[in-house]
């Protein structure tokens, strides 16, 4: 078994993510249709990476196939993942076990999910999910460390806010409280997708900024998900666009969507700019 | 279409493709057919006439045997699967279209008027189903009339409870509030846009009285309370031919394969009406 | 917590309004039926003196609002007046027949909970293959479409004709002994059991389904963590609001009295005799008998809505479930 | 091999013949004679104590508890019989015998001297006397029961010495000792009752073989054998249980798995569903016949037309209402009961010979304008609705709309009985038929029968011949009376009689042995239990 075990070479490259010639497609009514058609992606640590792109542009099927979190009817048909220094599909087809593509998640990719307060179990106060979470990853948590990581996101009362519900929080402090799990555990690649889709504008800045900032701090690669152009450009390094399953362009933010050269980018930005705002994440 | 959901997560086949959803709907269409011929032209032979002799198994005179007034089983039958279903029908009917007059007002208006339409309806919820029907049918004196009142009175707390949370969560969409805002007049609102809110909730909640409606219709033809002689229906049939099960187990099986195959049906029509239309919210938390 | 406090008060004063309601739907409706009470006791040969007699003794001559104050005051002492066919106080035979429905009661639910939840969750894990999913849902349909006067009436004759060791004949004379009582009970327990276990298998799969497509599970599942501890800390609990709302109302239908089940197995619990006084006019009984049934659907759904605000703090926040 | 046991094989064969070759339910499964008016006899050989259960369909429900004298069902009076004993009973000819009297005469025409058997004694130890018996027949005759009606023109009791008893009536009456000899009759512990000491509506005190240890209603009974009876060596019962079983079916199943000795059905196929059960079932010939009232006083009814009334009843086949309602356990009678001796000829009475054809005739000949006729029934016994969709059949043959309503007991009394006139057109019941045939008749005279007076005019010929009936003892001139009467009966067509209640009875063999007579007047099928034999102890 190749799979998985390809050790820590990539990280010494600083090689983060290796994708090369991926294809998959969704099962629906016993019909394939084409997700992703052909990808090759790589990501180098401490790169800030954005991915844009109109919805169904197979931009979240790439982010989720990294983690190897692709619902039941999505299948890879061909291509190579590599996350993390964990082979979660190799050349030939063969991939990942479910423990391997686990640990992969609880060690080194964190997630920020959109919706944030319901990213967040309903039934739960905040502090002992936050201590769960942990836990499962092996570091147990004691209530002071989770009121710093809680700080860490500029909450302001941590104590209080840790015996509180989900429900009884706003979305922004719900999605502080998403990030400061995520961030906890220290992952090398953090992906979010869409992270801010569900909070207003002012909100939505202050925490883009928090998780950039994070980011830096802890050394951590992230790779956004995204269509919110302009906040790509101002928070990122490097832009991938897609369009159609494919990678149609990529390189520095300055470069891409500042002075596309492809037709889709140009016609992907000039929209946005058409609409005049920094687009509603949707 | 944003694509979510990971891999826990099922993915719903379309409803019209869902085999067992056609299948349902085949066996219920056909019982109906079935029944809706045999009112219009009685090809089976009439369903009181005493012609035969009694309790005589299947034979090609009498498809499905005769019953212990040596009656032909079959017309019977079909005329039993029409009263059920006329009878459940228009219960399920009544209660709609007063659950939805209810529940869309109180559901829209809110406030002590959705109060007390909701207290209401919470004295009639804390009957059991059976308890209800028989009080019912004892204060109304047994019959299509008391039958058809009881499954309305067991029906209607439950639907106008859904149609109501429904309403009022439709009423505070933005569409609404903005149809508010530039003047469109109560009645309009609540026909053009409540209404058509809650027709998910309708169908699917409709369904599940229909089924509720011949569980009762059933319970209360065994305890002797159902449809007026010599009109048969499916719970009368299955009552009747539960005490001849020893002898003649015809005349408990082919009504009770009926009854069991379109509660089932309508059970699972409704299952995938419920998947396909009506919001997730509404059953988790509102 | 307020939230949950203030949630508590208000389900307690509905429940004392919803009591009050159908206390008086009760009072009132038996009175509406055809035919009064004496036809039945005195019989048709009965003179008009003797009429006059029973209704006097029965306080059934005075205005209706006192009697019903008299009613409604007794029953809060648990004085629910005298049967006006046997003569013996209502609560007395109450008293006999309330331990063989709780435990007819109990029986049944224990197979709900015991079979028809882990059923369920197991079912509802699983619904993601296609096949299982409508295998699933074609048998717990199956279980709620088959009527128990069906069920009942098949087991009735089964049973009887082959020698077993369960007896069905003889329920008229069960004591209160709670291991005859049990063992007497298996045969109609099982045919309301198999109800039961369906719909909570069907309800529970569902709600496990329902929890299964909410993000914060995908989120536990981008954590890396097992399914075992998703399942544990963060499905079941979820799931458990609606689950618990059908035990309810499952556990109230049963302690009011499986009325068909009580009368095809001529068992003598609150159901048949609900049953047998409905059809004598015995007002008292019949008061008393669904008066019951009411109150034991009220508290249990008012315990329930107060126990699922802990479960899930969003209904108590949310402020109106029902 | 005695001979039961292979009558029972025999049944159980051509049952499982009939049913294999699908001829149904229509032959009887059921017993034949086995001793000139006997069904069944009870085993001497078999000769072990023990506790026996019986299980009945509906238990006593009277407003009188459990005074006997207020008794008015069939099953109150079979269950007070255990307990109580009357001065005569009744024998399987409709003859009397000895009971608490040893014997009687009748010095003339109104007067009755009864000796009774002072070795009798109550269930509290006390010895029987004169007193007793004068004080029950006196508060039987001064009390409101319906018994009081049947007992006839009772004058005076008087008590000639410690033995004798004598009864002066007021006119001669023959079926007093028929009505002697049912439980409403059953002598009292007087003494007790006028002192106080016991309340007769809550507990019992009799003579007879048992003693009641528990009531629940509803649920069942409890007897114990009574030690002081004077019989008592004749009581193997030694612990009687009487479960109140409401469902048919739940009775049948008891019967299959030998959870209870003896049961009754009200379903007549219950002959033909437990043939092959290992249970030996019997069809008792019942006195109580099923009648249609004919509503004729209600305002602008078509009915108030005694042609068309009468081309109603005859419109009715009853040998077909029998055959397809009754799986031909029954038989035609006129308003005397048509197994008790003396009775009239049903095939003679005037509507018999009409035929089908004939009513339809008449009906027509009325004028009847169409209009569709209510026929209620009550619910709580299945066969009615049963015998009225035949009825409609046959009335519908004739050019009659008939709509069945089926109601509750107090709905269906409170239209045909309470409401006067009777809010209904036509309704089905039955009567017990007593034990002699100018009993039941009485019920016909809305002047001694208050209830009938909501649906019956009375008309004075027919009152007339009512009371010859009563008083006439001679058997030729009875059985001439008789035939008047139901020939009238049957022209007034208000209150027809159609056909008998069929008593079915399961016995079973591995558990009882007892005597069961053909004929039974008061629908006691408990009657011959005190000397009925436990078949294996335990």
């Amino acid at each position: 078994m190749t799979a998985g075990t390809a050790g820590t070479a990539g990280e010494k490259d600083g090689v983060i993510v290796s994708v090369t010639g991926l294809a998959a497609a969704y099962r629906v009514r016993g019909e394939d249709s084409p997700a992703l058609a052909g990808v090759d992606l790589r990501v180098d640590a401490g790169e800030r990476l954005g991915i844009v792109g109109e919805s169904g542009s197979g931009k979240t099927t790439l982010a989720l196939a990294l983690g190897g979190m692709l619902p039941r009817s999505c299948h890879l048909s061909a291509g190579r993942i590599e996350s993390c220094g964990t082979t979660v599909r190799g050349a030939g087809g063969e991939t990942a076990d479910a423990a391997q593509l686990r640990a992969l998640r609880r060690e080194r990719i964190a997630f920020i999910a959109q919706d944030p307060a319901a990213s967040l179990d309903p039934t739960m106060r905040i502090g002992r999910q936050f201590s769960l979470a942990m836990r499962a990853q092996g570091t147990p948590m004691t209530d002071a460390a989770i009121d710093e990581a809680l700080a860490a996101v500029r909450i302001e009362r941590p104590d209080e806010v840790r015996r509180l519900y989900p429900h009884q929080i706003s979305g922004g402090m719900a999605q502080r409280v998403a990030i400061a799990m995520a961030v906890a555990r220290r992952p090398q690649l953090l992906i979010a997708d869409e992270p801010t889709a569900a909070l207003d504008a002012e909100v939505r800045t202050e925490v883009l900024g928090l998780i950039v900032r994070l980011a830096e701090e802890h050394r951590i690669t992230l790779l956004w998900v995204s269509h919110d152009i302009p906040a790509v450009r101002r928070w990122c390094t490097r832009a991938v666009v897609m369009n159609e399953g494919r990678i149609v362009e990529e390189g520095p933010v300055g470069t891409v969507l500042v002075e596309p050269e492809h037709a889709y980018t140009r016609q992907l930005v000039n929209a946005l700019r058409a609409e005049g705002t920094e687009g509603d994440g949707r | 279409m944003r694509r979510l959901d990971l891999a826990v997560l099922r993915r719903r086949p379309g409803a019209s493709r869902d085999p067992l959803m056609v299948a349902a709907g085949i066996v219920l269409g056909l019982l109906c057919l079935l029944a809706l011929v045999a009112a219009l032209v009685p090809f089976a032979g009439s369903p009181t006439e005493i012609s035969g002799p009694r309790l005589s198994p299947p034979s090609w005179e009498y498809p499905l045997g005769t019953d212990s007034l040596g009656r032909s089983l079959l017309p019977r039958l079909l005329e039993g699967i029409g009263v059920t279903l006329v009878v459940s029908a228009t219960a399920v009917l009544i209660t709609a279209v007063l659950s939805t007059a209810i529940g869309i007002v109180a559901g829209y208006a809110g406030g002590w008027l959705r109060e007390t339409v909701m207290r209401v309806v919470d004295v009639l919820y804390a009957f059991p189903a059976i308890i209800l029907a028989i009080l019912v049918a004892a204060v109304l004196g047994a019959g299509r009339v008391a039958t058809v009142s009881a499954i309305v009175l067991v029906t209607v707390p439950l639907m106008v409870r859904m149609i109501a949370a429904q309403a009022a969560t439709v009423a505070h969409r933005d569409f609404v509030t903005s149809a508010r805002i530039s003047g469109v007049r109560l009645p309009v609102i609540l026909y053009r846009h409540i209404l058509s809110g809650v027709g998910g909730t309708l169908a699917v909640q409709g369904t599940y009285a229909l089924s509720v409606g011949i569980l009762v219709e059933g319970g209360l033809s065994f305890l002797g309370q159902g449809v007026q002689l010599p009109q048969s229906s499916l719970g009368l049939l299955v009552q009747e031919g539960a005490v001849y099960m020893v002898a003649a187990p015809w005349l408990l099986f082919a009504p009770a394969a009926v009854l069991v195959a379109s509660i089932l049906s309508i059970t699972v029509i409704g299952d995938t009406l419920r998947d396909r239309l009506e919001p997730r919210e509404v059953r988790s938390l509102a | 917590m307020r939230a949950v406090l203030r949630w508590t008060l208000t389900r307690l004063l509905i429940m004392a309004v919803t009591l009050l309601g159908t206390s008086v739907v009760i009072f009132f409706a038996v009175r509406q039926m055809p035919g009064g009470y004496e036809s039945v006791v005195l019989g048709p040969l009965a003179s008009e003196e003797q009429r006059q007699a029973a209704a006097e003794r029965y306080g059934l001559d005075q205005p209706v609002l006192v009697q019903y104050w008299h009613w409604v005051t007794g029953a809060v002492q648990g004085d629910f007046g005298i049967s006006l066919v046997s003569q013996v106080p209502v609560i007395q035979e109450l008293a006999l027949r309330l331990p063989v429905t709780v435990t007819l009661a109990l029986m049944a639910l224990s197979a709900a909970v015991l079979i028809g939840v882990p059923l369920g969750v197991l079912t509802g894990l699983r619904s993601t293959s296609r096949s299982g999913g409508a295998l699933g849902r074609t048998v717990a349909g199956l279980g709620i479409s088959v009527p128990e006067f069906v069920l009942g009436s098949v087991a009735l004759f089964v049973v009887s004709s082959v020698a077993s060791c369960f007896s069905v004949g003889n329920l008229a004379s069960l004591s209160g002994e709670p291991a005859t009582l049990v063992r007497a009970l298996v045969l109609p327990a099982a045919v309301l059991g198999l109800y039961c276990l369906a719909a909570t298998a069907r309800t529970t799969r569902d709600a496990v389904m329902n929890v299964l497509v909410e993000p914060h599970v995908t989120a536990a599942v981008a954590r890396g963590e097992t399914p075992g501890h998703i399942v544990r800390h963060h499905v079941l609990r979820n799931a458990s609001v609606p689950v618990l709302t059908l035990l309810g109302t499952i556990t109230a239908y049963l302690l009011g009295g499986a009325v068909i089940v009580e009368t095809v197995f001529n068992i003598p619990g609150v159901g048949s005799y609900m049953v047998t006084g409905l059809g004598r006019h015995d007002y008292a009984v019949v008061q008393a008998t669904v008066l019951l049934a009411a109150v034991a659907f009220i508290v249990i759904n008012t315990v329930l809505d107060i126990a699922a605000s802990l479960v899930d703090p969003r209904v108590a926040a949310a402020g109106g479930r029902r | 091999m005695n001979v039961r046991q292979s009558c029972t094989a025999a049944a159980g064969i051509l049952a499982l013949t009939l049913t294999g070759c699908g001829g149904g339910g229509a032959e009887p499964a059921a017993q034949a004679e086995v001793e000139p008016g006997y069904l069944a006899v009870a085993d001497d050989t078999a000769t072990a104590e023990g506790p026996v259960t019986v299980q009945v369909d509906y238990d006593s429900q009277e407003d009188g508890g459990l005074d006997p004298q207020l008794a008015t069902t069939a099953r109150s009076w079979s269950l007070f019989g255990l307990v109580y004993e009357t001065l005569v009973t009744v024998d399987a000819e409709f003859g009397f015998q000895p009971g608490l009297a040893t014997s009687w005469e009748q010095p003339d025409e109104t007067t009755y001297i009864f000796t009774i058997d002072t070795s009798a004694q109550f269930s509290n130890g006390r010895a029987l006397t004169v007193d007793d018996v004068a004080g029950t027949l006196e508060r039987l005759k001064d009390g409101v029961g319906v018994w009081a009606g049947q007992i006839g023109p009772v004058d005076s009791v008087e008590t000639l010495d410690d033995t004798r008893v004598q009864v002066n009536l007021s006119e001669p009456y023959t079926p007093f000792l028929a009505a002697l000899a049912n439980s409403p009759a059953g002598i009292l512990p007087m003494e007790e009752i006028e002192s106080g000491q016991v309340d007769i509506a809550t507990e019992m005190l009799g003579t007879g073989p048992f003693v009641m240890e528990s009531h629940r209603q509803d649920q069942n009974w409890v007897f114990s054998r009574h030690d002081g009876y004077r019989h008592a060596g004749d009581v193997l019962i030694t612990e009687l249980r009487v479960d109140i079983v409401g469902e048919d079916a739940t009775r049948q199943a008891a019967l299959r798995e030998g959870s209870t000795a003896l049961a009754n059905f009200s379903n007549v196929d219950a002959l033909s569903l437990l043939a092959n059960s290992g249970a030996t079932m019997y069809s008792q010939q019942q006195s109580d016949f099923y009648y249609i009232l004919i509503n004729g006083l209600r305002e602008d009814s078509p009915l108030n037309d005694q042609d068309l009334r009468f081309a109603l009843n005859a419109a009715i086949d009853r040998q077909a209402l029998s055959n397809s309602a009754l799986a031909g356990e029954s038989a035609p009678t006129g308003v005397t009961p048509s197994n008790l001796p003396g009775a009239c000829d049903p095939a003679d009475l005037p509507s018999a010979g009409v035929g089908a054809e004939g009513a339809a005739g008449l009906i027509e000949a009325s004028g009847y304008d169409g209009e569709p006729l209510d026929l209620l029934v009550y619910n709580s016994e299945p066969v009615l609705g049963q015998m009225a969709q035949v009825i409609q059949q046959q009335l519908e043959a004739a050019g009659v709309t008939v709509n069945i309503e089926q109601l509750d007991t107090a709905a269906y009394y409170e239209r045909t009985h309470s409401t006067v006139p009777g809010n209904f057109d036509m309704a089905l019941g039955w009567y017990a038929g007593y034990g002699d045939p100018a009993m039941v008749t009485r019920w016909w005279n809305p002047d001694i029968a208050g209830f009938s007076a909501a649906f019956a005019g009375s008309h004075e010929d027919l009152n007339g011949l009512i009371d010859q009936a009563a008083a006439e003892s001679e058997p030729a001139a009875r059985e001439q009376v008789f035939t008047e009467l139901c020939h009238t009966v049957d022209e007034y067509s208000e209150m027809v009689p159609l056909v008998h209640r069929p008593g079915i009875v399961g016995l079973n063999p591995d558990l009882l042995t007892m005597d069961l007579a053909a004929n039974e007047g008061y629908g006691d099928f408990l009657r011959y239990l005190p000397t009925a034999r436990p078949v294996s102890a335990g």
